[in-house]
């Protein structure tokens, strides 16, 4: 049997929900005439401000496309669901974006975006655009410390984007920018759970099993599997796990400030969310870490997955900054 | 072997694909995100699409429209891994009309190369080049049989590659990330590899 | 086997996910010294200002508590899951926002909601603060045309609390307050359609039973039975069935102006609801009406049930200059 | 019966709703929103509390405690229902420290008058005033005999109304949007004010 969704031909979801995109969000969202797949922001993209390009698979909305306007990314590229989107939507953001300072891709480190990507940066440089790279890894569940280069870029991609976009939109240089942004991905740290499996628009059948009563820590958000399945825990056993694993990567002293996501993957309920934000904050108060600012939502999804996950971006004056930067997205504001 | 025959290899490598999508799919769900199989069909459907309108053009042609639309349709892993080879193949090919046998072997030998180049894998790092190297070294070691030995030579090899992945733990792609927990699961890009392959030894039957 | 849900025990999760909230969004939100659950907004009440509160069942987040800020609602009691709040939480709202100009309560037509607002009511008379009430009824599916009064309040709250809460902000009278808020209502059209149960995190069992396969049409946001049960249809038939029955009950002219509210009820994936408004507005244009704005997102949930409504408000100049006012809520702005 | 007495009526009543809530919640799923069983064993257990300390006081000072703990508890239909029924429980024994046989069948009249006045209900609305009314009805025609008697006349009576709105069409609450898909499943809270009745009734057996 399939799965239920409120889809027409499951071949077309990309290009129809982009069009249900357009459609609402015109004003802040338009395609790139060379793809339809680009999308770019109608406001941001200007002469001597170095472009930011973002992108990956679909079915993680609102990650990538909503994060796409004025003081964030100023374009995203549009794959298939989980799959990377091909060379040619990435170049046509970068010559749409391009202002004569350089451009930078950011995006989750996956083989198949680092190949498209890279593939597209080789034809901008023919064009004489120089791409540089920076890939998100906030994910601490994926791969042990010493290997931190495989770690994969999940829903901390947020912050790290937020604080790149507004180094972006103050101007900085293309190597101030790209500094900012390994910064801002070096002090983020994600663990997240998986409660239920997903399933793509084209098979429509689960794409993974967890059995009734269980649950996963650590799993990736195309539903890889994570670090340790078994029976579901209460809410604040969960979020200390995660919490114990993002102090120990974080290493922060009291008195430092973070900046808190506590995000959906898709089927889990705000409740669930802000009953979990709840005990992150006690867990900070109680080593002496400060929130200058907590979001709590679905910012990057795993289509219909049930599951959660808590970010901590380990702040410094100039990411609290940035992060407090206006940005006028179609999914998202800062104000 | 002219554009015709090689264009009547990429259908038949298509029609394979589809009816293995969502098995494919499966085994991806294993160790990865469970779309391998909506990749390869995509990216062959794609294929079968570009290639409808071309008829009657050199090999190296039908190659590179394959690779381009392979491409665009796809992205994923999938999609840069073969391009690639399709374009490897395709020079490999150049200037040609009318491959003979002897141009088997190069043409498979091309296509692993370019997965290699692009997916920076070695063998042994649970990937499709897990079946597409040794495919290659059996396609060279049939130089001078007809193309349709070599072709399920490289077939044969591929399989049995296929399988060996089981007892590897990934160091390469999503399910790198997994460690132990990758064994026992068949990767899933080698096996479309050895799928495709088959298909394709096969058109050497029917024609 | 239970469902799957990342709460601690089942009876604290509404008092949990307000602490979360609090947490989170202190900067907006307080809770009353009289109840914890009346959640005000720091901005917003002041003299001279009717004050708006909303309110009902938890599960619905971010309805009600976080359309509560400055420029739409005032404060929200909260009630249990699928509950109605008692009447001390919506007294301890009134006190807390009345400005001498008078309270309105704003809520979804329940028999459950009537009586416990009516009762804060009648205890708020007895302090002298006049206190006057608007039922929404924007679900179309939940009782035919001629027993318009039976229906019940569903997504559609949002632009309507959005418009009262706007022309309070305004300083408009009490009279007006209620005239513009029964005027939004009036205008204000919602179908829904379920595709999944959800599950009350004190019993942690379906509420309902949906084989696979299977959706209903015009079911309640608490899982009430809808009007149509039958096989899942592509998104374009169950978005034409809904736009079917809107436009015949909104009998609106070419060249009129709407407000499109295209709503998850919890697990519908974004892609799936950019796929519905790609059809909506294509319907929109095909009777010659207009978008003035969209909304996509979840607005109005049902826990983890699995579903989409369309509402469709059928604006006038006024209405247009309310929805477009900003506003400074938790979880939704407008600037 | 005393204060002790009543207060040990209504922690019979909260054990009876604890042990139905589930069922309680399933059959409000059916036409409701499955939560009937929650709001009456949270109710109830907010009596309990509230009660745990009353010792020695007079009926009708129990019967505001626990119109005021169910009320608070938990709002939705239930919470002003039977808050208002235990209210006028209470005020139609006021002044009484220990009440007698004659006083029973004034509390179930009282209690349903209460649910009638605030629900606004008619009977045949499907509704628990459809046990609660035959229950009152019951209550008064009992009047004269032993206490225990009304409230298990009241309890049978309760019964078999609950049992007859699985065949009435709802005109009033959640369900009554559901016109005729409403037939054929009994009203939750006809269910539940039935149990309350018959664990009241039994108190009488263990005292
Ligand atoms: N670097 C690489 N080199 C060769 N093959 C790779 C590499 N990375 C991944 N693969 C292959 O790609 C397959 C997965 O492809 P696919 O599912 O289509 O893409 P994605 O991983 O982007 O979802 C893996 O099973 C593996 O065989
Ligand atoms: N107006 C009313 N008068 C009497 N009883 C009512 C009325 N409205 C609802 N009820 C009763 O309340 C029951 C539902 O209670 P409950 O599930 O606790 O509340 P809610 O409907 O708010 O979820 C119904 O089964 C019905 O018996
Ligand atoms: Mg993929
Ligand atoms: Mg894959
Ligand atoms: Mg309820
Ligand atoms: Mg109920």
């Amino acid at each position: 049997m399939q799965t239920k969704k409120i889809i027409n031909d499951g071949d077309d979801a990309v290009d129809e929900m982009l069009d249900g995109i357009l459609l609402a969000h015109g004003d802040t969202l338009r395609t790139s005439a060379d793809s339809g797949r680009a999308i770019i922001a109608r406001h941001g993209p200007r002469d001597g401000k170095v472009g930011l390009v973002i992108g990956g698979g679909s079915g993680h909305e609102p990650t990538f496309v909503g994060f796409v306007g004025q003081g964030l990314a100023d374009a995203a590229a549009i794959g298939n669901v989980f799959a990377s989107p091909p060379p040619d939507p990435a170049l046509a953001c970068v010559k749409e974006v391009s202002g004569g300072t350089g451009v930078l891709f950011m995006y989750g480190n996956y083989a198949g975006d680092v190949m498209n990507f890279d593939m597209a940066a080789e034809m901008a440089a023919m064009d004489d655009i120089e791409v540089r790279t920076v890939l998100t890894t906030d994910d601490v569940a994926s791969a042990p410390r010493d290997e931190i280069e495989k770690r994969r870029g999940v829903a901390g991609n947020f912050f790290i984007f937020k604080a790149a976009g507004a180094a972006a939109d103050e101007m900085m240089s293309l190597d101030d920018v790209e500094r900012v942004a390994r910064h801002a991905n070096a002090r983020t740290y994600t663990m997240g759970v998986a409660l239920s499996p997903c399933s793509l628009p084209q098979t429509r059948r689960w794409n993974f099993d967890l059995p009734e009563g269980e649950m996963e820590i650590g799993m990736g958000i195309h539903g890889e599997p994570g670090i340790e399945r078994g029976p579901i825990k209460q809410a604040d056993q969960i979020v200390d796990e995660m919490m114990d694993r993002i102090f120990d990567e974080m290493g922060a002293a009291s008195g430092d400030r973070v900046a808190v996501l506590v995000n959906g993957l898709g089927a889990t309920p705000l409740m669930e969310l802000y009953i979990m934000n709840r005990r992150v904050q006690a867990r900070l108060e109680a080593v002496g870490l400060s929130t200058h600012a907590t979001w709590v939502g679905n910012y990057c999804t795993s289509l219909e997955m049930a599951g959660a996950s808590v970010t901590l971006m380990h702040l410094d004056d100039e990411l609290q900054r940035l992060i407090d930067r206006p940005c006028h997205c179609a999914m998202f504001r800062v104000v | 072997m002219d554009g015709n025959d090689v264009k009547a290899m990429l259908l038949a490598a298509a029609d394979a694909m589809d009816a293995a999508r969502d098995e494919l799919c499966a085994l991806d769900g294993e160790i990865g995100d469970a779309d391998h199989g909506v990749a390869m069909a995509g990216g062959f459907g794609a294929i079968r699409t570009a290639l409808v309108e071309l008829d009657g053009v050199a090999p190296t042609e039908v190659l590179n429209a394959a690779a381009k639309a392979f491409l665009n349709a796809v992205g994923a892993s999938s999609g840069p891994l073969y391009a690639t080879a399709f374009m490897r193949a395709g020079a490999a090919v150049k200037g040609k009309d009318v491959l003979g046998d002897g141009d088997a072997p190069g043409l498979i030998v091309a296509m692993a190369e370019g997965i290699a180049h692009r997916g920076k894998a070695e063998r042994g790092d649970k990937t499709m080049l897990d079946a597409w190297g040794p495919a290659s070294d059996a396609a060279t070691a049939s130089a001078g049989k007809p193309a349709a030995t070599v072709f399920h030579a490289a077939a044969d090899a591929a399989e049995i590659g296929a399988e060996a992945t089981v007892e590897m733990q990934a160091r390469l792609g999503r399910a790198a990330r997994l460690g132990a927990r990758s064994l026992g699961h068949k990767d899933p890009g080698a096996a479309s590899a050895a799928l495709l392959l088959r298909a394709m030894a096969r058109t050497f039957e029917e024609s």
